[in-house]
């Protein structure tokens, strides 16, 4: 837990209300967070979720459209100041609407908190890059284009990170068998073609 | 013996030399140098001057040419080997060939002002003894001996002075 | 009739010379082996012959029996000779090397410089070799190990003029005789340190061994090479470090001379002293981490010619002085 | 070797040459270090200073050119498969193989899309060493038998 | 056969416009880049003008093998991500899949996990060391540092029965508890570790050589590296005083006292500083669970089947190599929806480029060896 959860929680006990009220005045996880978002991007965080009330579990949903100026904002505003993007992955949720999440951890190290921002989009849409921002966007960018086959516009080098650059397809995504689909299959050589 | 040492070393340095201009390849052709220096280095053995004939090898062979074989790897060979070979030297070369050919004349022809002077000291006991070269070098030829000295400083300060201010550019 | 004995003489001698020392530098490898084991706390080899002294004969043997592979790329004739000529300058060297009082293969009144100037043709052969494999990493081994030793030989050469003043004859023989009463090391301290690293570097041994750094260009020059031309270079490393060893106990360790007091053949000296020099060289392998190949160069042309070119001064200084 | 391999009867000569030769190469087994995944880390623990392969002759070379036997120590994807069987191919004759752990072997616990299921889908192995990683000890077995290997084989025989 | 492998960023330009610079192609099998990292240089002269990695050699789709089998299967799997320090990452998928619960772990358990998370730190900073001081040639270190590996080895082999993945911990603790001899054999290692980096030092911290080659040499500023995402040592060399045992305490670190040792120039010789001074920092905190353990069971009461409840979660620890952590989605059944695992490897790597341009050939390999790279997290 953070020190403000911790303060937060002090405050709270301190509180000569009864328990139902506090839970009432109780806000949830990242709600100062929200109103840094907000002030500037009135209605940019569409969602607010965190896992069991977990201040570092704290989740922003943001449209496509506006994460690359809520993230600048997130970095450079000093409440915030999320300097470390901590992680950049997608996930597929191949029944929904939008199947494909991309997730961006950002993490401050000024104020020792977590931040998750979720942007959901179709398949086949492309996502801007945040690779201005923070620099280590650029490798996480290409290996969510490798797995998932995301695109990222104006990504300096789009290229698949970890797999051939011939091979295909994306295999992280929900519909791609955990064996493959046969992309590389060898054939045993014959002990003549080794020259044995 | 001796004679036939030196035909060897006189018939390799003719052979290699001929062999080296004749090359398109320019790591052959440098290589092949080395080979004319070994030669020639041979050549000097049976004068008498050993000194010359080390420091021919030293200098020459494992110096300088492996200075000339280090900016030639820098290039590349293989496009070079490519191109069709040409130049416009031709009146050049005939001009050089004829006079060349006039001095051998002249100096096998025994014409009189060809002839070899007579110098009035001597190299000492043994020709080609190290000591008698130093004191030569360093009383009777001490005024050419630092004048080149100078020169070569002067070239050295001068491709400093030139390679510093490409670096700087 | 004379010169054809003096030939047939001259030819046994070679013939010892090579292959004895050849022998010697094989076993050379062996040392290295073991001496780095156990300064690692290892045993080195156990397994070939009793205490693996059958290792170099077992490495030598399959070494000559493997496939010999030419690159298909490569330029055939200069990629087969390299290593020939890395080989050769190496042990033309032995001609003038002086082993005892009485046994040598010949005497030439030029013999150090003899010895310089064929050990700078060493370098041809790594040239060669690093260019003719057409492969990146032995190119800019062959380029290292150009400016290397083409640096270091200038150090090399002008740290033996301070021992030449003294000795006053460039023959080997002559300036051991030189030292029969002191070791010139203690007159040339400085021209020692100087040889000693311009030798390291001219051998490309550790803490200089950038041509063939492992880590960082596989195997340097050599990499495109297999089974018996790789062998030769192997050789030819090992036989150069023969051979500056005896240069420096010529030059500052008095030779084959040994103190009056121990009566011990000259012979037995030399290879007293020729063992100690070869067991520093290879402690220093087991301890000191690489240079990189700037800073070599650095110390080289800032720190160790004006410290050479000092000493000369010095010498002939002093040498005017009191001689 | 192309001259006299395999164009001599079998008998008491040809035998001692044969044993002569199996003896030179087993002694001097140079493996070539190819650490591909956790296995290479072991194969590092073996050439130190508890293990010291140096006993058996065995040194680690950098090159293709010089090694004798690759030692394929770890997982091999697909994309590796190319490298490896380029690395294979530069080596000179006599060349064997060990694949070391079982991700070389079968592909270990890995059987998805992007791993090679065992290194023999690509060149031929000699050897193989189970365990995941393999113990130092596995490896020395596993070289050991590699030697048994290399004693039965003949050279210049028939 | 030979398919294609990636083209690079380099030689696409080089084939396009000829450039007279080299392009050199280290790896994926090359003796400095430990493992099958392939990096593409292009130098002129010595000097690094620009420089592509190539990784993705050892993708063995571990995170597409978490979404198919339960949560405690994926433990072995994650033994084999950073290999080196095997323990570790087995701490950060149970602690990250403890998040979804609210098992009240015991402390002997806490402390165990702690203190052999720390030995397996021991273990990766001595392999880095060993293949660092390799790198830069010197031998010996290299052989120093095996022989104190081994030890490390040799207690997981006592506590868990495996020398290298050891699959140290359970969901809610860990499988038995560790025999006594191996707390009596910690000890003594704890008791003697010390003058063995003391050893180490006296070899390369006032070493000339080693100073040549490590100071000045692949300088990165903090705020460049908090632009690359840069965790761990790397981060600490350059003047960052964070780390996650501090920032967001997981097991017993709460109750435990050490320094987090920070650089002032962020080059390769203070990552060096910052890594001998942690060995020593793991030294004492080693110590002090041997102190403070607690007895009592070393595992909670778990369900036999571990079925989170739906929701993602995202937890990270301080390994050895910087932040590793896992992004878990539960949808409810015994298997991930999805793992996410973040590698601090792939992640500094991505820092590689900034690092070398300008300098020189050979200190790419030393910077490399800086940075502490393992292939098997970086690619997955």
């Amino acid at each position: 837990m953070s020190d403000e959860a911790v303060e937060n929680s002090e405050q709270t006990d301190g509180a000569p209300e009864s328990e139902e009220s506090a839970e009432e005045v109780k806000t949830p996880p990242g709600e100062d967070l929200k109103e840094v978002v907000e002030s500037a991007f009135p209605g940019a965080v569409l969602e607010q979720s965190a896992y069991q009330d977990d201040e570092d579990e704290a989740t922003f949903v943001v449209g496509f459209d506006a994460i690359v100026a809520v993230a600048t904002h997130l970095r450079d505003h000093g409440d915030s100041h999320f300097e470390l993007l901590t992680d950049l992955t997608a996930t597929h949720y191949p029944e929904a609407e939008n199947p494909f999440e991309v997730l961006y951890h950002l993490y401050s190290i000024e104020h020792n908190r977590r931040l998750r921002l979720k942007v959901r989009i179709k398949d086949g849409q492309s996502m801007p890059t945040v690779s201005g921002i923070w620099s280590s966007a650029d490798w996480m960018e290409r290996e969510v284009y490798d797995l998932f086959g995301i695109e990222f516009e104006d990504h300096p080098d789009l290229r698949r990170i970890l797999l051939p650059d011939n091979w295909g397809s994306h295999p992280m995504r929900k519909d791609y068998p955990l064996e493959g689909r046969g992309e590389r299959i060898y054939t045993k050589p014959t002990r003549k073609e080794i020259g044995d | 013996m001796e004679l036939y040492f030196f035909y060897m070393f006189a018939g390799g340095m003719i052979l290699t030399s001929l062999l080296m201009i004749t090359r398109a390849n320019v790591i052959h052709a440098a290589l092949l140098l080395v080979l004319t220096f070994f030669f020639l280095a041979g050549v000097f053995v049976l004068a008498g001057a050993e000194f010359l004939a080390a420091v021919q090898i030293l200098l020459y062979a494992g110096g300088i040419m492996v200075l000339y074989l280090f900016s030639i790897m820098l290039m590349n060979v293989e496009v070079a080997v490519r191109m069709r070979q040409w130049h416009r030297q031709g009146a050049v070369v005939l001009v050089a060939a004829v006079l060349l050919g006039l001095e051998i004349w002249a100096v096998l022809g025994d014409v009189e002002f060809a002839k070899p002077k007579q110098w009035e000291w001597s190299l000492g006991a043994t020709p080609g003894n190290v000591e008698a070269l130093g004191a030569v070098l360093y009383t009777k030829f001490l005024f050419p001996f630092e004048v080149a000295s100078i020169l070569l400083l002067a070239a050295m300060i001068g491709a400093i002075v030139l390679a510093k201010r490409r670096i700087e550019r | 009739m004379d010169m054809a004995l003096e030939i047939a003489v001259a030819a046994i001698k070679i013939f010892i010379v090579v292959n004895v020392v050849q022998l010697v530098v094989a076993y050379t490898i062996y040392v290295e082996r073991k001496v780095i084991a156990h300064a690692q706390m290892r045993l080195g080899p156990m397994r070939v012959g009793w205490h693996g002294l059958l290792q170099p004969i077992a490495d030598g043997l399959k070494l000559f029996l493997k496939e010999d592979i030419i690159p298909d790329k490569s330029d055939r004739i200069v990629f087969v000779l390299a290593p020939v000529m890395v080989l050769v300058p190496a042990l033309v060297v032995y001609a003038v090397l002086p082993f005892s009082a009485t046994f040598y293969i010949t005497q030439i009144n030029i013999g150090l410089f003899f010895i310089l100037a064929i050990s700078s043709l060493g370098v041809f052969g790594i040239v060669m070799a690093g260019w003719a494999s057409n492969s990146k990493y032995s190119l800019l081994g062959a380029l290292r190990s150009a400016a290397q030793m083409l640096s270091y030989e200038i150090f090399l050469g002008f740290s033996v003029i301070g021992p030449l003043m003294l000795a006053g004859s460039m023959n080997l023989q002559e300036i051991v005789h030189a030292q029969s009463d002191v070791w010139f090391v203690f007159y040339q301290p400085i021209a020692f340190i100087v040889f000693f690293i311009a030798a390291m570097a001219e051998t490309n041994r550790a803490p200089f061994d950038l041509p063939e750094a492992e880590t960082e260009l596989v195997a340097g020059f050599h990499t495109e090479y297999s089974g018996m031309k790789f062998a030769f270079f192997f050789l030819a490393e090992y036989a150069n470090m023969f051979v500056v060893s005896t240069v420096g106990i010529v030059l500052f360790f008095g030779g084959w001379d040994g103190p009056d007091f121990i009566p011990l053949p000259g012979f037995v000296w030399y290879v007293l002293k020729l063992s100690v020099f070869m067991f520093v060289f290879i402690w220093l392998r087991a301890t000191l981490p690489r240079y990189r190949y700037d800073q070599l160069m650095r110390v080289g042309w800032k720190f160790m010619f004006p410290l050479v070119m000092i000493n000369i001064f010095l010498t002939g200084f002093l040498k005017y002085l009191f001689l | 070797m192309g001259l006299v391999e395999g164009k001599f009867s079998d008998n008491f000569i040809t035998s001692k040459v044969d044993s002569l030769v199996a003896w030179a190469r087993k002694s001097a087994l140079w493996p070539m270090t190819f650490g591909l995944a956790c296995c290479a880390i072991e194969m590092m623990a073996s050439g130190a200073a508890r293990y010291d392969f140096d006993r058996f002759g065995v040194i680690f070379r950098a090159t293709p050119r010089q090694s004798d036997v690759i030692i394929v120590a770890g997982t091999v994807t697909h994309k590796m498969g190319d490298a490896i069987r380029k690395v294979y191919d530069q080596m000179p004759e006599p060349r064997w193989v060990i694949a070391m752990g079982n991700c070389a072997t079968c592909g270990g616990p890995y059987a998805n899309y992007a791993v090679m299921q065992g290194v023999d889908e690509i060149i031929p192995v000699d050897v193989y060493v189970p365990g995941c990683p393999p113990r130092p000890e596995s490896l020395m077995w596993g070289v050991m038998q590699l030697q048994k290997k290399i004693e039965q084989e003949k050279y210049i025989r028939r | 056969m030979v398919g294609v492998a990636n083209v690079s960023r380099i030689e696409q330009q080089s084939t396009v416009h000829g450039t007279e610079e080299l392009v050199i192609n280290m790896g994926p099998q090359h003796p400095s880049t430990h493992g099958v990292l392939r990096v593409i240089l292009k130098l002129d002269g010595e000097t690094v003008n620009d420089l592509d990695c190539d990784i993705g050699y050892l993708h063995r789709g571990t995170e597409k093998i978490g979404e198919n089998i339960t949560y405690t299967m994926f433990i072995p799997y994650t033994d084999r991500l950073d290999y080196i320090a095997a323990p570790s990452n087995n701490l950060a998928w149970v602690t990250a899949v403890e998040k979804f619960f609210d098992w009240e772990i015991p402390m002997r358990a806490q402390y165990i996990r702690s203190m052999v998370g720390e030995l397996s730190r021991i273990a990766s900073h001595l392999l880095w060391l060993a293949t660092h001081a390799l790198d830069i040639g010197a031998m010996t270190v290299f052989l120093w540092c095996f022989r104190e590996r081994e030890m490390v080895l040799d207690l997981f082999e006592t506590a868990f029965g495996g020398r290298l993945t050891v699959n140290a911990f359970r969901l809610g603790g860990l499988h038995e508890d560790v025999p006594d001899k191996f707390l009596q054999l910690t000890q003594e290692f704890a008791d003697l570790f010390p003058s063995r980096i003391d050893d180490y030092e006296t070899l390369l911290t006032n070493n000339r050589i080693w100073l040549q080659r490590t100071r000045d040499v692949g300088i990165i500023s903090a705020e460049d590296a908090m632009d690359l995402g840069l965790t761990g040592p790397i981060i600490r060399g350059s003047g960052v005083r964070w780390d996650l045992r501090r920032a967001k305490p997981y097991a017993a670190y709460p109750y435990l006292d050490f320094v987090v040792p920070v650089g002032e120039n962020g080059d390769i010789y203070d990552r060096y500083l910052v890594r001998i001074e942690e060995l020593r920092q793991s030294t004492r905190i080693i110590q002090q669970c041997l102190e403070q353990l607690p007895g009592g069971p070393v595992t909670c009461k778990t369900p036999r089947t571990i079925k989170p409840p739906e929701g993602e979660i995202y937890h990270s620890i301080e390994n050895p190599k910087g932040e590793f952590g896992f992004y878990i989605v539960s949808d409810g059944t015994t298997t991930p929806y999805r793992v996410r695992i973040r590698p601090p490897s792939f992640i500094n790597l991505g820092g590689l480029k900034k690092l070398c341009v300008g300098q020189l050939v050979a200190d790419v390999v030393a910077i490399i060896g800086s940075i502490d790279i393992v292939l098997g997290e970086c690619d997955r």
